[in-house]
């Protein structure tokens, strides 16, 4: 079974564009079919709309804020899972 | 064949990694080893969106004013990058809470051998 | 903008501020959590139902979170699809909060609050899963309601850790085979939102990693719906979990899963695609099936209720993915109908169970006897009418989704389909009907007579409390009314779903 | 895990090593907007102070800290703060969490989104912080149902069968 | 003869709701059996009243239809109150009435437990039989179907023993099959016509589908509703239902659950399939054979039972396979035999099931050996059971003669001489072993009997109204509500459109 | 030079992994596991992820070491595998 899955993903990997490759799908301006790509957007436009020069920060809070909402929710739950699995009571 | 080992030799190693992880996962029979596989396995795959979001010549995607931020092959892709900071948060939290999940066994069980655990659970 | 494109935030909302809020009150509010929980999932299962009438008569609903259009920001996506199954999501949590007032405190005493707002995160996470039009923002969703699943199953008897870091496990690689899926979709697509990748696909022509990608995805998500072969950590999951754990689990989380599949499958890719170039479908359908029989099979085999409905619920799991594998109109209204119902069937026979337990403090059934029927009439009606259901015996709902797959079978010519959704009802008549001749009948071998009804007239009524009654009984008869009013759900809500290159 | 430490030194160089990272910590909340770091980093690293803490001083003297039972309600809190900027947003007609909604006399829209970033930045750190600190604590605490039985698979408190 | 037009009316959803109604006011009067029983007959009178009501437009060939809803994509829940569906319909809902007095007596003479859920049972499962009958398109008819087998499964395992237990399985794996078999059926016929609704004349067509598929889809809805039918060698679960009660032996194998099943045999063969295409792919001479075939084996083992409920089961068997042979013979004297037939022998069984159940009751004996002098004891009843066997067999003044009549000519007609002959044999055998017990009642003396009188008038009434019932319709079989001319509507129907 | 740098991080990670599924000692396992999150870290800072790296090092390193050294300590330190 872990052949299969290793074969499936180097077939996979060996159609891929090259990494590093700036012309990849993921980094070009435009897909195939004329949208905008995310990244490429990102990038120019990231410190005219929120005035922050760190890109990852500006994505993680505003542009994607939902995720990061989201990843602080599965902390939390986290923590509450650990309660829930090892405390007896919530409070003494 | 170089350049081509060169541009691809990096998904290799992942997928490598990623089949090490899964044969943690699947085949070691202590729970704690488990983890340690769910942990590579994991890792790998935040390595290789990180892989994807590489470019040649690109510098880290913070602005800098000696890079012109509207040609995107300046900057590294942030999006990937974003997202796998958010993966790594997800994974620690599973590994908390698989944690938990094996201190909680250990007092039921007294052990974290898988067959042993099925031994004295099919013994209750 | 207007007002009403606010719903599908609001549905997505409540149960994660009820999630948040339910943990601060102090210790000494007791009730606090199960309000919270009922107020919230209410609100929630309130939106759904307008976000489900609204998408019905005006259309989808694209939500941009923080304004960003996407493929920048994140969206999520009100479509029939998805308003259908988040008011099936909300509705169920709905009526399994309201049961577990009683119920709850007695399971997981002084964790009231820890286990509502878990269970909780595991609704919002589901809802998540099924707003959300971004494929990364759908992985982290998951992993909010898998994680609350794990802990939901870890709290329970003994073996319930084990079984939790099992099903840790196994949904961990489900998850992470998602997430290696969405890897290289966006590696060859350049987006993570759905519509940009239903977009692009087409126009790649033949791409080997969005096929490989596609692939992963439905291997992961089977793993999360327990699609035979991979369904060995329901079973236990389920069992040894509390029962309130359960009822909240078993009727939505697979579901939501199924979803994912629905999605991934018909919306994301072209169908025709999915169907012909990689027999991806037709697997899913065949899988589904065998885990029909399977399910069924081993149902029969258990002596424990829980664990009979745990295996029922792989068998009928297996009808969504039969559904999905007939990759045809027919074939979606069945597996979206009986998403539904199983849903309603599933909540209901756990909720049964919950009932039986409480009352009697076991639910082995070789144990059962006809005095379970003088003890808690109303609990055992709803038992008999869902587990009708379950067979699919007409005018309940069970038997209408069944139609509709069984319609979908001989228009595909699928055989081994139509012979598996016939042969299977036959092993849940089994199942089930040996459950009711124990609750109704004198199983002894002798006849029924004036000591028999002496010793019954002694028997008192001990219904359980009507926070537990009412949302029992009032899905075994939503149950008659779901069947009746099948063809107004599929007209109205399912056919509008049904995508285009279907 | 918990217990003091025995070692005096041990004790005031970790006390002085935890300040230092949680002072770090919440340079890096604020200072992400510049260079890498941001809530989760800082929160980790505040969290990273606190488990250092509890594994010198004891789980009990370190409670000042952030003391066990709070920590769960403080990490909601944390999210609230994140979820509620949303609301605030959606309160002023804009989709939830567009921070440029929010009408701010005098101020810029990307600035708006600047301080709004900043704010939920620090909600993120509380939120991690305290739940990182809860899962450990609930990691380390002593069985509290005390039914634990030892690596020979016997109940501890119960003699072991013959 | 005019043409059928349809006019909406919420008369037949009313006639299948009202014993619906009435379970719910029984189940809340459990603890008053006077009250219970009451409704049981107020129920089962309305009921009476609003199939008559029904009547005159049937008869003028105008059909009430209900569409109550959509109850899948396409199809709708309609009842259509069509000639044929009518026929079944006064049967049933006439013989219902006396069927519950006869209840009363019984159940209460015997003692019987659980009484509530008898009466309950017994109305949802009239209700089901009235759907049946009323069922506009196949899918309605199913439904019904299944309402019916899981209304009778509570009357089949009655007394709780465990050959109850074992019968009411047997019972239930047969019906549930049966259904499935149907529904894929359906399934196969609404994928190739877009429709399920019943047509005189035929739903399917020559050459929709392959010779092979349609025997298969013949078979399959066949087996559907063969099983209810009792047809050979689904059969095996009727005698076996005989541990039930006696009045739902008389209620389920004299009309409701037997009838619905070759009710549903002559509306596959006349509504769905059609004599046309029935003609075309020899799908009649399948039927013929299995009829055949059940009605001589059906009628030997009868022979050989000793037990009286159960010789009557096995003749039941047999005689419903006269129905289904009518329907196989494609003519009108054929379709009209058979459904007179349901009437006649409706009539005729259920008198003397009344008559074995007053007998165990009152006397408590169960075997045909027993009975030896118990007719001068009881003369009202065995008089009774002299006219219901003697209508069986198919002697004149009796209304069996009637139908009898009619599938003989109709073999003729068809040429079947070796139909004809079945039919000739199946009457001797009938003979054979019903007069013995008419002849040890009254001409083998024996002094067992000499202090035991009759029988409640409770179930004596029941039993010689059906008697007298028999009688008169042979004499005048248009005197009641013209069910003759009923009949004949329907089938000129049926022929005309083929 | 860079990508020389990377191959001696990835067999470093590889190394570190196996060491970590194979020890028998699961304290000597975590810390395996351990080193393998910050060799990780480094490959991102090296891959120009440095968000990304300072996390995985922060979190991935520092709170998971923990979590496993805690975790170890209340159940058992020997393993069959």
């Amino acid at each position: 079974m872990l052949l299969l899955f290793t074969g499936l993903l180097v077939y996979a990997t060996i159609h891929l564009p090259a990494r590093g490759d700036p012309e990849a799908p993921m980094h070009r301006k435009e897909n195939v079919v004329g949208d905008p790509v995310a990244g490429a957007y990102f990038i120019g436009n990231a410190y005219r709309d929120a005035a922050t020069p760190n890109m990852v920060t500006v994505i993680l809070a505003d542009y994607r804020s939902v995720d990061t909402l989201g990843e602080v929710i599965v902390v939390f739950t986290a923590g509450v899972c650990c309660l829930l699995i090892l405390r007896r009571r919530m409070y003494d | 064949m170089i350049e081509f080992l060169h541009s691809y030799y990096a998904y290799w190693a992942i997928i490598l990694l990623l089949v090490i992880g899964l044969y943690g996962m699947l085949v070691k029979t202590n729970l704690m080893k488990k983890v340690i596989g769910m942990i590579i396995f994991q890792n790998a795959i935040i390595l290789l969106f990180v892989a994807a979001a590489f470019k040649w010549d690109a510098t880290v995607p913070v602005l800098d004013p000696a890079y012109p931020s509207e040609d995107p092959v300046n900057y590294l892709n942030p999006l990937p990058h974003t997202l796998m900071l958010t993966a790594i948060v997800v994974g620690v939290a599973i590994v908390g809470v698989a944690f938990a999940l094996l201190i909680a066994i250990y007092r039921n069980y007294g052990t974290l051998e898988e067959p042993v655990l099925m031994e004295r659970m099919r013994s209750e | 903008m207007e007002a009403w494109v606010h719903l599908a935030v609001a549905i997505l909302l409540p149960a994660f501020f009820g999630a948040l809020v339910a943990v601060i009150f102090p210790a000494r509010w007791r009730n606090a959590p199960w309000v919270t929980a009922v107020i919230t999932s209410g609100l929630a299962f309130a939106a759904s139902v307008a976000g489900l009438v609204y998408t019905a008569s005006r259309g989808e609903v694209r939500y941009y979170l923080g304004g960003w259009e996407p493929p920048m920001g994140i969206e999520l996506v009100m479509d029939p699809l998805s308003a259908f199954f988040c008011a099936v999501v909300t509705g169920m949590a709905f009526f399994v909060f309201i049961h577990g007032k009683t119920v709850v405190p007695r399971e997981t005493p002084g964790k009231e609050a820890a286990f509502y707002s878990t269970a909780l995160l595991l609704v919002g996470g589901l809802l998540g899963i099924v707003l959300t039009g971004d494929l990364f923002n759908l992985y982290v969703f998951l992993e909010i309601s898998s994680l609350a699943g794990y802990a939901l199953v870890a709290i329970g008897d003994r073996r319930a850790p084990f079984s939790a870091f099992r099903y840790l496990i196994l949904g961990t690689i489900g998850a992470s085979f998602y997430l290696l899926g969405v890897a290289f979709i966006a590696m060859e697509t350049g987006s993570f939102n759905m519509g940009d990748v239903a977009r692009v696909v087409p126009a790649l022509g033949d791409s080997a990693p969005a096929t490989v990608g596609l692939i992963l995805i439905v291997f992961g998500i089977g793993l999360k719906m327990a699609l035979f072969p991979m369904h060995g950590w329901l079973s236990d999951a389920y069992t040894y979990a509390t029962s309130t754990s359960t009822a909240i689990i078993a009727p939505i989380g697979t579901k939501v899963a199924a979803y994912v599949l629905l999605r991934g499958c018909f919306y994301m890719f072209d169908p025709d695609f999915v169907r012909e170039g990689i027999p991806l479908t037709t697997i899913i359908g065949y899988l589904g099936a065998v885990g029909i029989i399977w399910g069924s099979v081993l149902a029969i085999a258990q002596s424990d209720l829980k664990r009979m409905l745990a295996f029922s619920s792989v068998s009928q799991v297996g009808y969504i993915a039969l559904g999905v594998g007939l990759a045809s109109p027919l074939g979606m209204i069945g597996a979206v109908l009986h998403t539904l119902n199983h849903a309603v069937m599933k909540a209901c026979l756990f909720l049964v169970n919950t009932n039986i337990l409480s009352r009697f403090g076991h639910t082995d059934i070789r144990r059962f006897d006809r005095t379970f029927r003088i003890r808690m009439p109303w609990t055992m009606a709803a038992f008999t009418l869902a587990a009708i259901s379950m067979i699919g015996l007409p005018p309940t709902a069970g038997f209408f989704s069944k139609w509709y797959l069984v319609l979908g079978s001989w228009e595909n010519a699928n055989y081994v389909f139509l012979g598996v959704i016939l042969v299977s009802s036959l092993l849940n008549v089994v199942y089930f009907f040996r459950v009711l001749e124990k609750i109704y009948l004198r199983t002894d071998g002798e006849p029924y007579d004036e000591k028999n009804e002496r010793e019954d007239a002694a028997v008192e009524r001990e219904e359980s409390p009507a926070s537990m009654l009412f949302p029992t009984v009032f899905l075994a008869a939503s149950l008659l009314v779901l069947g009746l009013a099948n063809a107004f759900i599929v007209t109205y809500f399912i056919r509008p779903m049904i995508p285009s290159g279907l | 895990m918990t217990n003091p430490s025995e070692s005096v030194i041990i004790v005031v160089v970790s006390r002085a090593l935890a300040r230092l990272i949680q002072l770090f910590g919440i340079y890096v909340i604020i200072h992400g907007h510049y260079s890498p770091g941001g809530g989760f980093q800082g929160g980790a690293l505040l969290a990273a102070g606190v488990l250092l803490l509890r594994m010198t001083e004891g789980g009990r003297a370190s409670q000042s800290e952030v003391s066990t039972e709070a920590a769960i309600p403080l990490a909601a809190v944390g999210a609230l703060i994140f979820a509620g900027a949303g609301l605030v947003t959606l309160a002023f007609g804009g989709h939830y969490m567009d921070y440029g909604a929010v009408p701010v006399p005098g101020v810029e829209e990307p600035v708006v989104r600047y301080y709004g970033i900043l704010l939920v930045e620090f909600g993120i750190g509380l939120a991690v912080m305290t739940a990182l600190v809860a899962i450990f604590d609930d990691m380390v605490a002593p069985d509290p149902y005390g039914n634990a039985v030892d690596a020979a698979g016997d109940r501890a408190g119960t003699p072991p069968k013959l | 003869m005019p043409l059928t037009e349809t006019y909406s009316s919420s008369l037949p959803f009313w006639a299948v709701a009202v014993s619906l109604l009435a379970v719910p006011a029984i189940l809340w009067s459990a603890r008053k059996p006077n009250l219970r029983e009451f409704w049981t007959l107020l129920a089962a009178a309305i009921k009476f009243g609003l199939v008559l009501a029904l009547l005159p437009g049937a008869k003028e060939g105008r059909v009430a239809e209900f569409v109550l809803l959509e109850i899948a994509e396409g199809i709708e829940l309609s009842l259509r109150a069509d000639a044929f569906g009518m026929f079944f319909a006064l049967i049933a809902s006439g013989l219902w009435i006396l069927t519950s007095f006869y209840s009363i007596g019984y159940m209460r003479g015997h003692h019987e437990k659980k009484q509530t859920r008898y009466f309950a049972s017994f109305a949802v499962s009239l209700s089901a039989t009235i759907g049946i009958a009323f069922s506009g398109n196949l899918l309605t008819f199913i439904i019904f179907y299944e309402l019916l087998t899981l209304a009778t499964y509570p009357l089949v395992i009655h007394s709780e023993n465990r050959e109850a237990i074992r019968a009411g399985r047997q019972y239930l794996a047969y019906a549930l099959t049966a259904g499935l078999l149907m529904v894929a059926g359906a399934a196969w016929i609404y994928g190739t016509t877009g429709t399920l609704d019943f047509t005189p004349g035929g739903i399917l067509e020559e050459g929709m589908l392959s010779a092979g598929g349609m025997r298969i889809l013949f078979f399959m809805l066949m087996i559907g509703v063969g099983v209810k039918g009792g047809i050979m060698p689904l059969h095996s679960w009727l005698p076996n239902a005989m541990v039930a009660p006696t009045p739902v032996s008389a209620l389920l194998h004299a009309v409701a659950v037997v009838k619905s099943g070759v009710f549903g045999v002559v509306r596959m063969a006349g509504f769905v399939f059609g004599p046309d295409v029935m003609a075309a792919y020899d799908l009649n001479t399948i039927l013929a054979v299995f009829a055949g075939f059940t009605i001589i084996v059906a009628s030997v083992i009868a022979l050989r039972q000793e037990n009286l409920k159960r010789r009557l089961a096995y003749s039941t068997v047999a005689h419903l396979s006269y129905i289904a042979m009518g329907a196989a013979l494609l003519n009108s004297e054929g379709f009209t035999g058979g459904m007179l037939h349901i009437s006649t022998h409706a009539t005729m069984k259920i008198t003397l099931f009344f008559c074995a159940g007053a007998i165990i009751v009152h006397a408590h004996k169960e075997n045909v050996s027993d009975l030896d002098g118990l007719g001068r004891a009881m003369p009202w009843t065995f008089a009774a059971f002299t006219i219901g066997a003697m209508g069986l067999t198919g002697v004149p003044p009796v209304n069996g003669f009637l139908s009898k009549w009619f599938l003989c000519l109709g073999s003729i007609e068809a040429g079947q001489w070796l139909v004809l002959g079945v039919f000739l044999v199946s009457g001797l055998l009938n003979a054979a072993y019903l007069f013995p017990v008419v002849y040890r009642g009254f001409f083998r003396s024996s002094d067992k009997f000499r202090k035991l009188g009759e029988a409640s008038p409770f179930m004596v009434v029941p039993l010689c109204a059906t008697a007298v019932l028999s009688v008169v319709f042979c004499l005048f079989p248009n005197l009641f509500f013209g069910l003759f001319d009923l009949a004949t509507a329907a089938v000129e129907g049926i022929m005309k459109a083929s | 030079m860079n990508w020389l740098v990377e191959l001696v991080l990835f067999i470093l990670l590889l190394t570190t992994a196996v060491l970590a599924l194979s020890v028998r000692d699961l304290l000597a396992a975590a810390a395996a596991a351990t080193a393998f999150t910050f060799t990780m870290a480094l490959l991102f800072v090296s891959m120009g992820a440095i968000d990304v790296g300072f996390t995985e090092a922060v979190v991935g390193a520092g709170i998971v070491g923990v979590y496993f050294i805690a975790a170890v300590f209340q159940t058992s330190r020997r393993t069959r595998d």
